[in-house]
């Protein structure tokens, strides 16, 4: 399914785009998986989303947890923990 | 009532809170007197230095942040919103400011009116420890040790669990 | 630093607010700067309608306040020194109005700074609960029935044992 | 001894006098006493002072409890449960 991907902060800064449009394997259906998947990119991407880090997620401007699912359309957000206020 | 604005322009604190206090916003719209008796407010602003663990005292130059736009207001209206269905609020303000500050410059400001203080405190600590855990804002800072990403606070995590 | 004012006329709250925020006093004494993040404020004015259980809704025509001058600046001091001693604050304001007030006139501003949001919340809503339970002000209604001396509250009384 | 008493809000209008210089004899030496000294002074001061009102006092600017002793020249108020803020 297709999906679009927004990076912020320094994980925005460290994969250096901030968006992507991208085709997903039939089996990424959770922000885990979604996180696996990405991490196979390469060492910085594995670096980001091994699980080490904490690294927040939003779909479609709402916050989930890891274990929510994608559909194909959703805007799924990656950032660290928030800093406002 | 509830009003959020997210903007680069800075604020006139002054008018904001009168505006607040006379039910401006309110009687603009043609609705009823409100018999507001409180207004608590927080001021949030870029501090001179720097005071957490990994990098003590230094000089702030400049404070820049960023947001995720399309989420952004959404995030603080639902906060609003949930002050409200808690406690008997009349308005809730929050204005929040992006892009690159300087030291001294104001970041936020929340505001609630109510008729009675208790009600007024309680939500507008609510909306700051939900904002500064659920709203989509990140801070950098640039010192004289150079850029970096200002680190989230255990302490706010357990600023915000006590409200559940 | 901390500044208590008792006073007939009315204040500028947006004036008031930023010179805090900004550390005014602090400077124009030479104190070193003080690295404020946080300032919170509550501001209490006299309402339209009174509405408690014994006069419920009608028109508030004035609101008179009445003091005892020798003691009043002395337990607001007292007030400001304990929420010092309690939290890690900056500096704190007191205003509050004495004598007769028209609906929507402001009556009394509590002002904190502190480097973080948590200290400066607990110590503006602690000064106004003691405030409440502990200065020496007496209010004096007028409404279409009359005249009245506003009762004490149980809920007060309440809310200054939270902090015991 | 010799103090100086003050009434405030309803209980000056009551009385009908905001201050005082009172000697007081020996042993009228607390808070409590007092009260129920000035309660002797008729009908309306026994209403104010016999104890069903909440009545406050302060002894040179201190809020005190009834227990609180007086001495000699102590300004000593009289006033309702307060209503600022």
């Amino acid at each position: 399914m297709n999906i679009n991907i927004l990076y912020f902060a320094r994980i925005k800064e460290s994969v250096n785009y901030s968006s992507e449009n991208i085709d997903l394997p039939s089996d990424v259906e959770t922000v885990t998986a979604l996180k696996n998947y990405l991490a196979l990119r390469g060492e910085n991407w594995a670096n980001l989303f091994n699980g080490k880090q904490v690294i927040r997620a939003a779909i479609n401007h709402a916050l989930v947890d890891d274990m929510a699912k994608i559909k194909a359309g959703d805007e799924v957000a990656f950032f660290p923990p928030v800093t406002g206020g | 009532m509830m009003t959020v604005r997210i903007q680069t322009e800075d604020f006139d604190l002054g008018q904001e809170l009168v505006s607040m206090r006379l039910a401006e916003h309110a009687k603009q719209d043609g609705l009823a007197v409100n018999n507001i008796g409180a207004l608590v407010s927080f001021v949030g602003q870029v501090r001179e230095f720097t005071n957490d663990s990994q990098n003590d005292g230094d000089n702030i130059h400049t404070l820049t942040l960023e947001h995720y736009p399309t989420m952004t207001e959404k995030a603080l209206t639902a906060i609003e919103l949930e002050a409200k269905s808690r406690w008997d609020v009349i308005d809730t303000l929050i204005i929040h400011r992006v892009g690159t500050l300087q030291p001294l410059d104001q970041i936020v400001l929340v505001a609630v009116t109510s008729a009675h203080r208790g009600e007024a405190f309680k939500a507008c600590e609510f909306i700051m420890d939900y904002l500064k855990t659920s709203a989509p804002f990140w801070k950098k800072e640039t010192t004289s040790q150079g850029e970096r990403w200002v680190e989230a606070k255990l302490s706010d995590d357990a600023a915000k669990e006590r409200w559940k």
